[in-house]
């Protein structure tokens, strides 16, 4: 009656931020955001030219020094983009904030509480939701007095929570009555305490995923902004650029410099975001995860694709 | 024509916690027309449960999925509020809907849910569970020392040891064992005095499935719990409950003994269920033909015996009269007509 | 009906507006109809006279009226009404269909976009006369260049205001063809109380904006527009330098940077002053203004040359603004003002600011505060361009919550309109207070007022050039406004297919489409060879 | 060894390729005969459904077969080897030959389309000339079959009740008259009086019918009720394989002893439950040696080192066991 | 049914919510039509004007906010939704007639078939994931980030000039007189190829995105892995079984992000100079133009309303779960 001593060796567990990380479209995304970002910080500071100041060199192509060219004032292109990354950034932040703490509050409040208040929140989600969003924000915008980035970023947000909210609804709809739930009140937990230590740590992916989204919507919503002339956003940012581009009928004048850069720095800001968004959603549905390869060799080296319903078969030899 | 005389199982062992007369019904959404008529539709999930829990005894619970087992256990621990009907803790009528007095309860009667892969947060360790249970029942101490220690006691109570080697695992690192383990230790945290088990094996393995009943009886041995221990599998009842309840759409059809209800059923359905029950010593030829027909709709339940329309004894009462319960047996009874005529 | 569009030379003008689609509504009187704004109104309905904008000291050119004459200090107008012309659905014009168009307007405030007082209104024959409350000596473009409506049609119109005319009866050389949201086609009649014009058909298209306008221009789509059309050469003239040509003549109307003379320390005169020696005009006009479209204004007295060349004072003729920084800073530090580094200081010490608010979408404004900006470093000041949205900025000028902006003035056929828009003590309104009708810098001289109203209500000549000689001396000194730039009269028009357009050499009208002399350059186009 | 219809020959399937495979299934021999129920029984996690699934080869991604044979015998013909079919074959042999009733029947079934629908797309599938007639009568006959009214052929999976699907599963799966049925834990779910009716029910097809049953469970107490042989899996192989009756008398293999003694009877004396102490082995770091070796209270130093074939043990005739115990004397193969 | 009684009590509420909402929110804004147009016309129209606008425009009234309110209701009963003040005095019902075809035609068709290509694309694209397909997600991702208004101007500098075949802007020849002749479709579809190709490639790739993602979920669901086993043929297996319950998200998700769309094209109508909804929106919104503005909110929320409700249908058609007897 010998037992062998078991030792369960029980791997490492690698803690779930990391497996979020080792996600090949997530880092991308992330690397390429950590970029914009420290550009958003120092780019004031290492624009080689103030992005206002006027210079001899009008409508100049892009050259060794002026990278991007210059406009009709002679301002250097290059420093614009640098210069306006920031505020590109921190409204899409502070909207993407603004906008998930409310979805959040009142996506999670009205699915977890039940009642009249409940119902009027979803109700409201559901009307913000049905009011076309750009036009309202186009509207409210033209409104205000002074349009700097926090302003915009305020605006974006607060009419651009709706979508998550209802997601968020959805999803704590679904999670109220989780088991895990009931028990924490047959523990005794508090109402307040339950929403926040068990519903909300479950919703992380939602909420960051609806915040990457919102971030999206609103860098974009600011530079349509900028770019229709409804704002100004407090000096310098892509729209702006694309602003006086299209103001000047850039592209009529052959100044194609003008107008690129700034366009494609949107579109990898967006897609450096979207590509966080597809880590978060791969990481949140393990199905949607590519993992690793998607096709095998066979012993007779044919190469045969992984799929549903028919299993490759190796046909190596058995050792 | 209600509840008769109540025979208990044992009269000697003081009664924890009593329920009379439990009713739940859940409502159900109006459709179509019935939304200009009065009518309120409901699920009869629970009707008129009377049961008791006694002090150091297991008490089993068994029945089809959906005869409302569950949801006797949450009136029980006050998640549901009862249509009608009582909940007595200690004699004491309890109306616990929330607040401080939901949690005083909670302290006391506590449940361990059915789904252990379910009941435990994905986010949170075991040792956050636990000393959020230690804590919100006044337990955790005043060091951190404290609530080290009472944290290693409970997870030593459920035979997790080492504890270090659990204590800061998440619920998706555990076994489905370990984890329905972990829901225990949490239940125990609290210190109650009686414990609803609800299902808490029906999801593992045979082979886990025997540890997990194996602490239970030990708890109720050492700790003098009163225990109500929710299956379907009513062989497992036969082990490890001293009393027995069977329970048919709602309604609780028998009870008893465990030992007499499953060695010697009364009603119908605990029959049905019996003979139903795989069975290796029955050589596959041997077996009656059993029942057919599909579980009532609790919406919209059969008159009278809601068991009649599969009933193989059914009579022109049966299908009138709700059946009160009638004594078989010292301590056992049977909700059936068929024990009603003999007197 | 649907043959090509691009069919100049047989006889049809192709001219375009970046007025965005058009809703069928001919009414001529409303600004917001599609007549207004691609201006084919003027096609249609004909004025009294002809007034051209570019040569103010020009006379009239009598149009339907042959004869007018004013009387009891411009107070009452005797107009004698051209025999022969026609209603295009053949009825005579009478001096009862012009008698009856300045009742309706009197009749209808909301039509009197002028906002002329009319008082008595009679006809007898072929005369109408007019009498007014007041001197109209200023008013008489306004009146003069009324167009008249057939009164058997109006008169059967409840509501002239909320009329959309699908059927447009007018006594112009032409008639509505067709209409679609994009292009409106007007043919022309076959009779006429003077030589047809030998553009036989025009069309208006209105293209959605700027840009979609210009590339018309460019292609040759459009031969006759107004638009703002950055780097000019390069997008459009040198597509076809022989014949795309662009005329843009300075009118009595400017743009400049307004002062809120009650914001410290500008309101200072002396401030000011520096200001307007150091604003690189050149700079506005090539890059700003793209350099045509708003004509460089750099007398010191703000007025438009040549257009308004005549009326300057003599001590002002030869005073052109150039910019001369040294002379700016002296003219400081002589008013107590100092530099520290730099730095301008006011005599309290306290350094000089300047905010400039503009709309965020008027990007030739906004260039030119950014060069006026640049400007102003120079001399020390501290400025900033403010790009506002453009209702908060109307609101801003209108209660006087701003330091400086771009803005413009009214215009007309004398400089009354322009220094009445700027310095007007009866226009005043104190900071805070909206509704302002101009005067947005709060300007306050009694001298002005008096000077103004000597001007609109003097009875002899010698009288009003005193009151402009003074006004001129009084805006020299307290520089309420630097002008910069005029208003236009001008429009982008290609001689390929169409000749005998108004230009430098010959400048019979404005150039613009929409503007009241419209009819006046059809009639002078003839087919290239 | 007659009339075998199905023959699985060191089937070896992994999750996932290279060093991190798992692997789910080592070196597993299984022989299915005309006729019978095999009932295949293990823990969680046994490999159980690796093999049915492998077998077939419907194993979702990463799975991969790694090599092995699959042998299935025609009526008077050669065997083929499934594992070495084209896909074109393979969709004409599944179904018509061997046909699967798998573990949930509410996700087997697809919630948007009618039962008859997916009754009778099998049905044109495999002989496409068929009548839409002829279709929907051998629907009704199917249903009628496992004991459902035909006139629920119009209803949607979710209007039926979680056993109406597994039967609808069952006829479906009969519908091609396949030889061999291999049903993963077809009634799980349900309640033991619902699990009763349907395995009557398929007791009686299968001797109408004559179709060979592999069926899937870890209640071993229902196996031994109703299968005719059954095959134990642990950690990724088979144990012990023998007559139903046979095992449940006198299991060989300590693992199959302590599965028997961890279920509670319902009738006779009560019996002492010592259960199975510790856990399941982990695929990805199996221990050395008998995969069971950690927690069998029969372990050796030998049972940490060796790996125990499957073979026929000395004692016994007709079963197959591996285990170092029962020291084999006839591979069988 | 119940499900459609309560639906509809939604639409009715969340259309009432929106058009006050819609009546309020231009009201906020500071300035008025009147100062506006003065503003726009930049010393063309002389400050006199502005008595005889406000005149004109019968804001001269003293009317607090709340009757205009009611009398907007009373107003919208009667299908009335006031004059326009940009075009004056032309009922916005007109103003807004001419746009919407456009609108509907441009965006509604797109917005429509990009949804439909994307998910065809998208089915395909899940269902072989791990093929070549999966090249297209980087591509698709990059195009999708890509804001409208710059992907429709880089076209226009790309695609268009003095001899292309694509016009820059407009919606047909500017010689035309609608009708239906051949001449004037013909100009209309190439006038709408261009922003038509825009919003399709933009719109597009959100659908394959998701449409992809769910096709990989569903893709590993048993009924498929089950139709697999039954030997159905690969097409009746991908599109049947997995595509057909793919698509039940997406079809709700379509119609709510309508909403997004309209704002989204309003670019593209803007950039193309294409005289839609959205061209007169911004416009509106430029001269203060209030019953303008409502009224095409009023269109739009409605519009969105309408799409929310077929899906609803659509829902209901595609997926039996939530059919109800009775
Ligand atoms: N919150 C609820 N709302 C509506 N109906 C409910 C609710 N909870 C339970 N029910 C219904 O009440 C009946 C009894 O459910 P309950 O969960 O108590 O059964 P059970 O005996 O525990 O079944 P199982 O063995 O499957 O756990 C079922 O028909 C169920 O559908
Ligand atoms: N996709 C996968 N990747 C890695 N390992 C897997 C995967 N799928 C299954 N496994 C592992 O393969 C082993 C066999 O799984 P299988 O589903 O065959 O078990 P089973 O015997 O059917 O269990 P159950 O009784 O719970 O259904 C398990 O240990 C499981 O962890
Ligand atoms: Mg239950
Ligand atoms: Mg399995
Ligand atoms: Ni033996």
């Amino acid at each position: 009656m010998a037992v062998v001593p078991t030792t369960v060796v029980s791997a490492p567990v690698k803690r779930r931020k990391l497996r979020f990380v080792a996600n090949p479209k997530a880092t991308t995304g992330l690397l390429l955001m950590g970029f914009f970002v420290l550009m958003a910080v120092v780019g004031p500071w290492i624009a080689p030219f103030d992005p206002s100041e006027r210079s001899a060199d009008l409508l100049q192509p892009p050259s060794g020094k002026h990278w991007f060219g210059t406009t009709h004032l002679g301002q250097d292109i290059f420093s614009q983009v640098l210069v306006g990354t920031r505020s590109v950034i921190l409204v899409g932040l502070i909207a993407g904030v603004v906008a998930t703490v409310l979805s959040v509050l009142v996506g999670v409040t009205s699915g977890y509480l039940s009642g009249a208040g409940a119902e009027g929140l979803s109700a409201l989600s559901n009307v913000f939701l049905v009011i076309p969003a750009l036009p309202l924000i186009i509207i409210i915008t033209s409104t205000l007095p002074d349009t700097g980035n926090i302003t915009i970023a305020l605006v974006i947000g607060f009419t651009s929570w709706a979508w998550g909210a209802r997601v968020l609804r959805a999803q704590t709809l679904s999670l109220r009555r989780r088991d895990y739930v009931e028990a924490a009140r047959a523990t005794g937990e508090s109402t307040w305490r339950i929403i926040l230590f068990e519903i909300l740590p479950n919703l992380t992916a939602v909420i960051a995923s609806g915040f990457v989204g919102t971030v999206i919507f609103a860098v974009i919503s600011e530079i349509t902004l900028a770019f229709i002339g409804v704002s100004d956003a407090g000096g310098w940012n892509w729209g702006t650029v694309l602003f006086w581009a299209q103001s000047q009928q850039a592209l009529a004048q052959g100044a194609w410099w003008w107008f690129v850069p700034a366009g494609l720095a949107i579109a990898l800001l967006g897609t450096a975001l979207s590509l966080v968004n597809f880590g978060i959603d791969e990481f949140v549905s393990p199905r949607l995860r590519g993992g690793g390869k998607t096709t095998v060799k066979t012993a007779a080296g044919r190469k045969v694709r992984m799929r549903v319903g028919f299993t490759p078969v190796l046909g190596e030899e058995a050792k | 024509m209600t509840t008769a005389p109540q025979p208990t199982a044992s009269g000697t062992t003081d009664v924890v916690l009593e329920a009379e007369g439990l009713t739940k019904h859940f409502p159900v959404r109006k459709r179509g027309r019935e939304l200009l008529s009065k009518t309120v539709r409901s699920v009869r999930a629970v009707e008129d449960v009377t049961l008791r829990l006694h002090r150091g005894r297991v008490t089993a619970l068994v029945g089809e999925s959906g005869s409302g087992k569950s949801s006797v256990a949450r009136l029980l621990a006050q998640l549901h509020l009862q249509t009608s009907g009582t909940i007595k803790l200690h004699g004491e009528e309890v109306h616990a809907k929330g607040g401080r007095k939901f949690r005083a309860y909670s302290k006391r009667v506590q449940m361990i849910f059915q789904d252990p892969f379910a009941s435990l947060n994905p986010v949170h360790t075991v040792r956050y569970h636990l000393t959020r249970a230690l804590k919100i029942h006044g337990r955790a101490g005043k060091t951190p020392q404290d609530l080290e220690e009472a944290l290693y006691d409970l997870l030593t109570r459920v035979q997790l040891t080492p504890p270090e080697r659990y204590v800061d695992k998440f619920p998706h690192e555990l076994s489905g064992g370990q984890r329905q383990r972990v829901a225990i230790a949490r239940a125990l945290g609290a210190d109650p005095e009686a414990l609803l088990a609800d299902e808490p094996v029906s999801m593992l393995d045979v082979s886990i499935r025997l540890g997990v009943l194996n602490l239970l009886r030990d708890l109720k041995d050492r700790l003098r719990l009163a225990i109500l221990y929710i299956t379907h599998d009513i062989a497992s009842a036969r082990y490890f409950a001293d009393e027995t309840y069977v329970m048919y759409a709602g309604r609780v059809v028998e009870g008893g003994d465990s030992e007499s209800v499953t060695q010697h059923p009364a009603h119908p359905y605990t029959q049905l269920l019996i003979d139903s029950a795989p069975d290796p010593d029955r050589p596959a030829a041997e077996e009656k033909d059993g029942g057919t027909g599909e579980p009532p709709s609790l919406i919209d339940p059969p008159p009278g015996c809601r068991f009649h329309p599969r009933c193989p004894h059914a009579m022109k009462i049966c299908s009138d009269q709700v059946p009160p319960r009638f004594d078989v047996g010292e301590g056992h009874f049977a909700a059936c007509w068929l024990y009603g005529e003999d007197r | 009906s649907n043959e090509g569009a691009k069919s100049g030379g047989n006889g049809v003008l192709n001219v375009g507006m970046p007025n965005g689609p058009q809703t069928e509504n001919n009414n001529p009187f409303l600004n917001s109809s599609a007549a207004s704004s691609l201006g084919y109104r003027r096609l249609i309905f004909e004025p009294l006279a002809m007034v051209n904008e570019v040569k103010v000291t020009e006379p009239f050119k009598p149009w339907l009226a042959t004869k007018w004459d004013w009387t009891d200090n411009y107070s009452k107008l005797k107009l004698t009404i051209r025999d022969g012309a026609t209603w295009s659905d053949g009825k005579p014009l009478t001096a009862e269909d012009v008698a009856f168009t300045f009742e309706l307007l009197k009749k209808n405030p909301g039509l009197n976009i002028e906002g002329v007082q009319y008082g008595d209104i009679s006809f007898a024959g072929n005369e109408v006369t007019l009498g007014f409350a007041r001197s109209q000596f200023v008013n008489q473009k306004k009146i003069m260049e009324q167009f008249v409506v057939p009164k058997h049609i109006w008169s059967s119109i409840s509501n002239p205001s909320t009329e959309t005319l699908k059927n447009p009866v007018g006594s112009g050389p032409y008639v509505l063809k067709s209409f679609t949201p994009q292009t409106v086609t007007l043919t022309v009649r076959d009779k006429y109380w003077q030589d047809l014009p030998q553009v036989k058909e025009v069309r208006y298209t209105s293209y959605s904006d700027n840009n979609a306008q210009t590339t018309a221009l460019a292609t040759g789509a459009s031969e006759w527009s107004f638009v703002f059309i950055p780097n000019y050469q390069a997008v459009y003239t040198s597509k076809d330098p022989q014949h795309y040509k662009l005329w843009f003549p300075p009118v009595l109307g400017v743009h400049g940077l307004w002062f809120n003379t009650k914001s410290k320390p500008w309101d200072n005169p002396v401030l000011r002053r520096a200001v307007n020696q150091v604003v690189n005009r050149d700079d506005i006009f090539t890059q700003g203004e793209a350099g045509y479209f708003y004509p460089k204004v750099d007398n010191i007295t703000g007025i438009p040359t040549p257009a308004g060349e005549s009326f300057i004072a003599p001590e002002f003729k030869d005073k052109t603004v150039k910019v001369d920084v040294e002379a700016a800073k002296k003219l400081l530090t002589d008013n107590g003002f100092k530099y520290e580094g730099d730095k301008l200081k006011t005599p309290e010490g306290e350094q000089v600011t300047l905010k400039m608010t503009v709309p965020s979408g008027w990007s030739d404004y906004v260039t030119d505060l950014e060069i006026i900006k640049d400007n102003v470093t120079k001399i020390g000041v501290e400025a900033t361009v403010d790009l506002q949205n453009a209702d908060s900025w109307t609101k801003a000028l209108d209660t006087g919550d701003f330091q400086a902006a771009m803005h413009w003035t009214n215009n007309g056929p004398t400089l009354y309109d322009i220094y009445q828009s700027i310095m007007d003590g009866d226009l005043y309104k104190p900071v805070g207070t909206g509704g302002i009708n101009g005067n947005y810098g709060r300007y306050e001289s009694a001298e002005a007022t008096k000077a103004l109203r000597d001007y609109a209500n003097a009875p002899d000549e010698k009288t009003r050039t005193e009151a402009l000689y003074a006004l001129q001396r009084l805006h020299v000194k307290d520089m309420p406004v630097v002008i910069t730039s005029a208003a236009n009269g001008g429009g982008q028009y290609s001689t390929k297919n169409w000749t005998g357009w108004p230009e430098e050499s010959n400048p019979y009208a404005p150039a613009q489409p929409t503007l009241e002399n419209a009819l006046d350059v059809v009639m002078h186009l003839k087919p290239a060879a | 060894m007659s009339d075998a219809v199905l023959e699985v020959r060191d089937l070896n399937v992994d999750y996932g390729l290279g060093d991190d495979a798992v692997r789910a299934l080592r070196d597993v021999n299984l022989t299915l005969y005309k006729g019978e129920v095999l009932g295949l029984a293990g823990e969680s996690g046994s490999g159980k459904s690796t093999l049915a699934y492998g077998l077939t080869r419907l194993l979702p991604p990463p799975g991969v077969v790694r090599s092995g044979e699959v042998f299935y015998h025609r009526d008077g013909g050669d065997p083929v080897d499934v594992l070495r079919m084209s896909h074109a074959e393979l969709r004409r042999f599944r179904w018509a030959e061997t046909a699967i009733v798998f573990q949930g029947a509410m996700n087997s079934l697809n919630p948007v389309h009618r039962i008859s629908t997916q009754l009778t797309d099998v049905i044109k599938a495999h002989d496409p000339r068929s009548t839409r007639a002829s279709r929907l009568d051998r629907a009704r006959e199917l249903l009628n079959l496992v004991g459902i009214s035909a006139d629920r052929l119009d209803s949607y999976p979710h209007q039926l009740s979680g056993g109406m699907r597994q039967r609808v599963m069952i006829g479906m799966a009969l519908a091609l008259e396949p030889k061999v049925v291999i049903m993963d834990e077809p009634t799980t779910a349900l309640d033991v009086v619902v699990q009763r009716q349907i395995l009557r029910q398929l007791v009686d097809l299968r001797e109408r019918l004559g179709f060979s049953v592999v069926f899937i469970t870890h209640d071993l107490s229902l196996l031994v009720e109703f299968s005719d042989r059954i095959a134990i899996m642990y950690g990724g192989r088979i144990v012990e394989e023998a007559a139903s009756a046979d095992l449940y008398r006198d299991p060989l293999h300590p693992y199959s002893h302590g599965l028997l003694n961890s279920f509670p009877a319902l009738r006779g004396p009560k019996r002492e439950l010592t259960g199975i102490p510790g856990s399941p082995p982990d695929l990805r770091a199996m221990p050395s040696g008998c995969a069971f070796h950690p927690r069998c209270p029969r372990a050796t130093e030998r049972c940490g080192v060796e790996v125990p074939v499957l073979g026929i043990p000395g004692s016994h005739r007709d079963r197959t066991v591996a285990c170092l115990l029962h020291p084999v004397h006839d591979n069988g193969f | 049914m119940s499900f459609l009684l309560k639906r509809i009590a939604f639409y009715l509420f969340t259309a009432w919510a929106a058009i006050t909402i819609n009546f309020f929110v231009p009201r906020l804004i500071p300035g008025d039509p009147v100062q506006a147009l003065i503003t726009k016309s930049r010393g063309q129209m002389t400050t006199e004007a502005v008595q005889s606008l406000y005149v004109l425009f019968g804001l001269d009234k003293d009317e607090s906010v709340v009757e205009q309110y009611f009398r907007y209701w009373g107003q919208l009963f009667r299908g009335d939704l006031g004059l326009s003040f940009t075009f004056f005095p032309s009922p916005v019902a007109d103003v807004i007639g001419d746009g919407l075809p456009w609108t509907v035609g441009l965006v509604g068709i797109t917005t429509v078939v990009g949804f439909l290509l994307g998910t065809a694309a998208g089915t395909v694209v899940g269902w072989r994931r791990g093929s070549w397909a999966d090249l297209l997600i980087p591509v698709t991702t990059f195009v999708s980030s890509i804001p409208y208004f710059w992907l429709g101007l880089i076209a226009i500098t790309l695609l268009t000039g003095p001899d292309s075949f694509f016009p820059a802007s407009g919606a047909y020849d500017t010689g035309l007189v609608p009708g239906w002749d051949w001449e004037f479709v013909g100009s209309t579809l190439r006038y709408g190829l261009l922003p038509a190709a825009t919003i399709l490639i933009s719109s597009m790739s959100g659908w394959i995105l998701s449409m992809r993602n769910m096709m990989v979920t569903v893709a590993s669901e048993d009924y498929v892995t089950v139709a697999h086993a039954k030997g159905l043929s690969e097409r009746r297996v991908m599109v049947g079984y997995a595509a057909r319950n793919a698509l039940l998200p997406n079809v709700s998700g379509f119609a709510l992000s309508l909403g997004f769309i309209v704002g989204g094209t309003l670019l593209v109508e803007i950039v193309f100079s294409y005289p839609g909804l959205g061209l007169q929106l911004f416009q509106a919104v430029g001269a203060k133009d209030y019953p303008l503005m409502q009224g095409i909110f009023l269109i739009i929320t409605l519009s969105v309303l309408l799409a929310n409700f077929l899906a609803d249908v659509a829902y209901l058609a595609l997926d039996p779960r939530t059919r109800r007897e009775g």
